[in-house]
């Protein structure tokens, strides 16, 4: 094992997660492919933690912001989907693009 | 050992990563994608992290299965009777995420990564610790202002009532009109 | 195998028993509670955890819908069922139901755990033996029915009918007939994933505006008729969003014409009918119905140690228990229950019905006496159960006048068990699910003063 | 003090607990009537229902047992655990926290109504008890300056953490009670939904959920007397002894409890946990940090 193999997972899900959030109309999925993503940076903080200067707690500290903003994203997330359920009735992207228009 | 349960880890990773687009029902999704998170959280104590794995698979699961009910609430789809399919323009964004990750491969492996300096201290959760109260302080605060600002956000954008609403237009009424009294006798 | 089935001797020689109580039928379920209080066989809670179901009294289907036969076909094998169509013969019944168990067990194989349409027939074959059913002519024509059914559960989902109803573990589809064409708002096309009507037979969802101000899916379930501690005959169609009872309807499943009295009125009906009935007489049958109300409701409560021993006082009150041996236990129950600050806290706030909204209803009794929420008629039902007790031993005779039995006001034509079920839609709306099932079991409606009586001097039986 | 056992109490262990269960699970039935139960339940074919979601099931009612039993690696016998890890506090939550999906799970996939309101009533307890549950175990944590529990142990040498952290410790009975939902916080299998969640199981699919539940509910109750009983610090007895003894203790005053005490529903308890739990599990908090700076 190497960094390389660690960061090539992570790249492998950052991408995967990538595919989702751009193909999934529903906000929920979307989403999950913004979550499937961060586990990736977080795989990728703790690989160069540890292959790069584990010495130091900044690849710690990057793996608690990256989960610090998963936490965030839900959050935020479902609140923004309750409101937009509540006054429009809307869970899908293209839907929420339409009420521009 | 290690190695085998690196290389376990990273392709249930990458499978259940892969099976939350895949599957047609929402609940299997969303575990399908705690599998995949909670194999993070392994590749973490395989690296030696094991605070930060450990909080990982914690979380995880946690926001995993309050998804799973935020999910059913808004979209009903007892265990994938109906197909989904819900996506958008999934040639163009397949072809950019392959392209992407061709790229990152590429640049992970021409990128001349510097040497390892140091060695891993005994305890890494004390030195996070101590990074977080020390040299990371801010860091830290930001990430609290951060969540608080989620919480206030969140209450803020999710509901409906506010305390003219519980209490009356002039804040009087001694016990809020709720659809569901609570417990502390309010 | 040898040893499997020994093994399984062993297990079934105390089935678990799911007790299914028809409407009409509170004399047998009542012979079926204490005779398994007696042998101390488990109580099932639900189809899955069933060995032997014991049908008390015979099952009415609700509209088209066969419930008990889908309960019993939602049963893991190995199960068996008696029916007890007759308080004398509970023990025997459930003898039976044992015996054919033990038998079954006995010559259970893998072969048929694979197809369980067959093993089902196997056992259908050795439960209904002619002696103890009470009606030997219905008993046989049940009998063919259920072979016939046979074939047709076969090329079905075998037996696994039973999952579509979460609710009343008795069928629930039809309780979304109708709705599949109904959608409520014309946007709702948008959703591609989102369609009304039915997939593999299994009704979709579909939205409608809840008590939060979100249009989300509601479910239709149907309530009863037969959950555990749910007053027997009632089914309450509900519109589920999450666990909130967004709607409620009630149906009554109307107990078959029949001779006997409501049993839990009997005394008052008798007496209004000019026959003799002395005040003790009255007085333990109040006695034992508040007891059989208060045991349900800590029962649905959670609180199942006291629910079990107002049970045991019930019987005790209607197998003539002299009133000294009765009293001391009762204060202690009624002591114990009224000092529970935990009950209080859980169940105050719960289905507030005030005194003017059950006049308007026409709500009488206890109900209407307590003038407050499900606590406050928990605590009338133990002050009458007090009061009650003291006049277990007056042997004067019954005022034929202003009769007051334990649910209301004795009236032949308008049972006050009615006004009950009438006002028990506007009480559960909006409540969530576990408060639902406590407003009903505060109310507890008797659905036996609900069958059409027989003019007196029929021909009685039983 | 702490040392780690030897590679077979990872076998032993699982056997252990469940013969605690057993016999926790006989006293509370008052009967010998247990052995015959589970029996019955091995006996029974396991059923499915229309449209269910097999392996979600199979996951979930397998996943409860095995999570408890994984916990249990942190739990120490004496002074031994099978595993001490560092962050073994931290361990044990992340473990409990798995019962979440589990029984939502359980709750879920046999597509029935009365089962997945038992699957919705779990995660409500659990947003309801976590957040105290967490604040007092984190102070147990704090009171000792350390997340392994080993250390938790060795500092209770001479005051238990249950004499001066008595909020934590009234805190965490609580939710040991709510994260085995048993009880009175029993609602996500209570009879009023039927059985809830397990509603729907039968065969083994119920002996491993509800003997997984038992087993959840001894490994929370036991890991009560390493936070704040002192674990098996005590005289004259050998420490083993010592953590048997409290064990059972502990374990006699939850069935106590349990009868005295009408099922807890979460719309209730939720504001309870909230707005006087969580204030009060801080305060106490703050107490000890206040403490542990002094010393």
């Amino acid at each position: 094992m190497n960094l390389e193999v660690f960061l090539i997972v992570a790249a492998a899900l950052f991408c995967v997660g990538l595919f989702g959030a751009l193909t999934q109309q529903s906000i929920v999925m979307l989403m999950m492919g913004l979550e499937l993503m961060l586990g990736g940076v977080i795989l990728a903080a703790g690989a160069a933690w540890h292959y790069i200067a584990p010495a130091t707690a900044d690849g710690q500290v990057l793996v608690v912001v990256a989960i610090t903003a998963m936490a965030v994203e839900m959050a935020i997330g479902f609140a923004v989907v309750t409101a937009l359920f509540r006054s429009r009735e809307v869970d899908m992207t293209d839907m929420a693009a339409e009420l521009r228009e | 050992m290690t190695t085998a349960a690196f290389w376990i880890l990273a392709v249930l990773a990458v499978a259940g990563g892969v099976m939350v687009f895949r599957f047609d029902s929402m609940a299997r999704a969303t575990f399908s994608l705690l599998t995949a998170l909670l194999c993070v959280g392994g590749e973490l104590i395989v690296l030696g992290l094991e605070y930060l794995g450990i909080v990982t698979v914690l979380m995880m699961t946690i926001e995993m299965a309050i998804m799973a009910v935020f999910m059913i609430m808004f979209m009903m789809n007892p265990a994938g009777l109906m197909p989904m399919t819900m996506v958008h323009n999934k040639r163009g964004a397949a072809a950019l995420c392959v392209t992407a990750f061709v790229l990152l491969v590429a640049g992970i492996l021409l990128a001349p990564w510097p040497r390892r300096r140091g060695r891993a201290p005994a305890d890494p959760t004390t030195d996070l610790g101590m990074a977080l109260m020390g040299p990371q302080m801010l860091t830290m605060m930001t990430l609290g202002m951060a969540l608080f600002a989620t919480i206030v956000a969140t209450v803020v954008l999710a509901t409906r009532r506010g305390r003219y609403e519980r209490y009356g237009d002039d804040l009087r009424a001694t016990r809020p009109d709720d659809p569901v009294r609570g417990g502390v006798g309010r | 195998m040898d040893l499997r089935n020994r093994l399984g001797r062993v297990a079934l020689d105390r089935p678990a028993v799911l007790l299914v109580t028809a409407a009409g039928a509170t004399r047998e379920r009542l012979a079926v509670e204490a005779e398994l209080a007696r042998r101390r066989w488990p109580r099932a809670s639900g189809p899955a955890a069933a060995d032997l179901v014991a049908f008390a009294g015979a099952p009415a289907p609700a509209g088209d819908d066969d419930w008990a036969e889908r309960l019993w076909n939602g049963v893991p094998a190995p199960k068996a069922r008696v029916r007890v169509r007759d308080p004398e013969h509970a023990a025997h019944a459930l003898e039976h139901g044992r015996m054919a168990l033990l038998v079954g067990a006995g010559t259970q194989g893998r072969q048929e755990q694979r197809e369980p349409a067959g093993h089902e027939r196997h056992d259908a074959d050795g439960e209904h033996p002619p002696q103890h059913d009470g009606h030997t002519a219905s008993g046989r024509s049940e009998h063919d029915g259920h072979t016939t059914s046979g074939p047709s559960e076969h090329d079905g989902h075998g037996h696994d009918a039973h999952q579509d109803h979460g609710g009343s573990h008795a069928g629930t589809d039809q309780g979304h007939h109708g709705h599949g064409g109904s959608h409520p708002g014309t946007d709702h096309d948008h959703h591609g994933h989102h369609m009304g009507g039915a997939i593999l037979g299994l009704p979709m969802a579909e939205r409608a505006d809840d008590r939060d101000g979100l249009r989300l899916d509601r479910l239709h379930v149907p309530l009863g008729p037969a959950l555990p501690d749910w007053p027997a005959g009632l089914v309450v169609r509900t519109e589920l969003q999450g666990d909130v009872v967004q709607r409620a309807s009630v149906e009554a499943l109307v107990p078959p014409r029949s001779s006997r009295p409501a049993f839990w009125s009997e005394p008052w009906l008798r007496s209004a009918a000019g026959a003799p009935v002395t005040v003790d007489e009255a007085a333990r049958r109040r006695c034992a119905a508040h007891l059989d109300s208060v045991g349900r409701f800590l029962a649905v409560a959670g609180w199942r140690d006291p629910a079990a021993v107002a049970r045991r006082a019930r019987d005790q009150v209607l197998g003539g228990a002299s009133v000294a041996d009765l009293r001391s236990g009762l204060r202690t129950l009624t002591r114990r229950v009224r000092r529970s600050w935990t009950l209080r806290w859980l169940t105050s706030g719960v289905g507030v019905l005030s005194s003017t909204q059950a006049q308007r209803y026409g709500v009488t009794g206890p109900a209407l006496l307590a003038d407050g929420d499900a606590y406050d008629r928990l605590l009338v039902w133990l002050e009458e159960i007090d009061r009650a007790v003291d006049a277990c031993d007056d042997r004067s005779p019954l005022a034929s006048h202003a009769l007051n039995g334990p649910r209301g006001r004795i009236a032949p034509e308008a049972p006050a068990s009615r006004t009950l079920v009438d006002v028990l839609p506007v009480l559960l709306e909006g409540t969530e699910f576990a408060c639902a099932r406590l407003v009903v079991a505060s109310l507890d409606p008797d659905l036996d003063e609900l069958a059409p009586q027989h003019a007196r001097g029929g021909h009685a039986h039983g | 003090m702490a040392e780690t056992a030897p590679l077979w109490a990872a076998v032993v262990l699982p056997v252990a607990l469940v013969l605690v269960a057993w016999a926790a699970a006989s006293v509370d039935a008052r009967s010998a009537g247990l052995g015959r139960a589970v029996l019955r339940l091995l006996v029974q074919q396991r059923r499915l229902t229309r449209a269910a979601d097999v392996l979600l099931v199979r996951v979930g009612t397998t996943l409860l047992p095995v999570a408890a039993v994984l916990a249990a690696v942190v739990l120490p016998l004496g002074f031994r655990s099978v595993s001490d890890l560092p962050d073994g506090i931290v361990w044990f939550n992340a473990m409990e926290a798995l019962a979440w999906a589990a029984v939502w799970l359980t709750g879920w996939g046999p597509n029935s109504a009365l089962s997945l309101i038992g699957g919705y009533r779990f995660l409500a307890q659990g947003l309801a008890y976590e957040l105290p549950h967490m604040l007092a175990i984190t102070t147990a944590a704090l009171g000792a300056e350390s997340l392994r529990v080993g250390a938790l142990v060795d500092a209770q040498a001479g005051l238990w953490f249950a004499v001066w952290m008595p909020v934590a410790f009234g805190v965490y009975l609580l939710s040991a009670l709510a994260m085995a939902f048993w009880g009175p916080f029993d609602q996500p299998v209570g009879t009023d939904v039927a059985g809830g969640a397990a509603s729907e199981l039968a065969g083994v699919d119920r002996l491993l959920f509800l003997g997984g539940r038992w087993l959840l509910f001894v490994v929370a109750a036991a890991f009560s007397v390493p936070l704040f009983l002192g674990g098996g610090q005590g005289p004259f007895l050998p420490a083993w002894a010592w953590t048997v003894l409290k064990t059972a203790a502990v374990l006699g005053l939850l069935m106590w409890a349990r009868r005295r005490v009408p099922t807890v529903r979460m719309e209730r308890y939720v504001e309870l946990a909230w707005v006087v739990l969580t204030p009060l599990a801080v305060a106490q908090a703050l107490v000890v940090a206040v403490v542990v700076l002094g010393r």
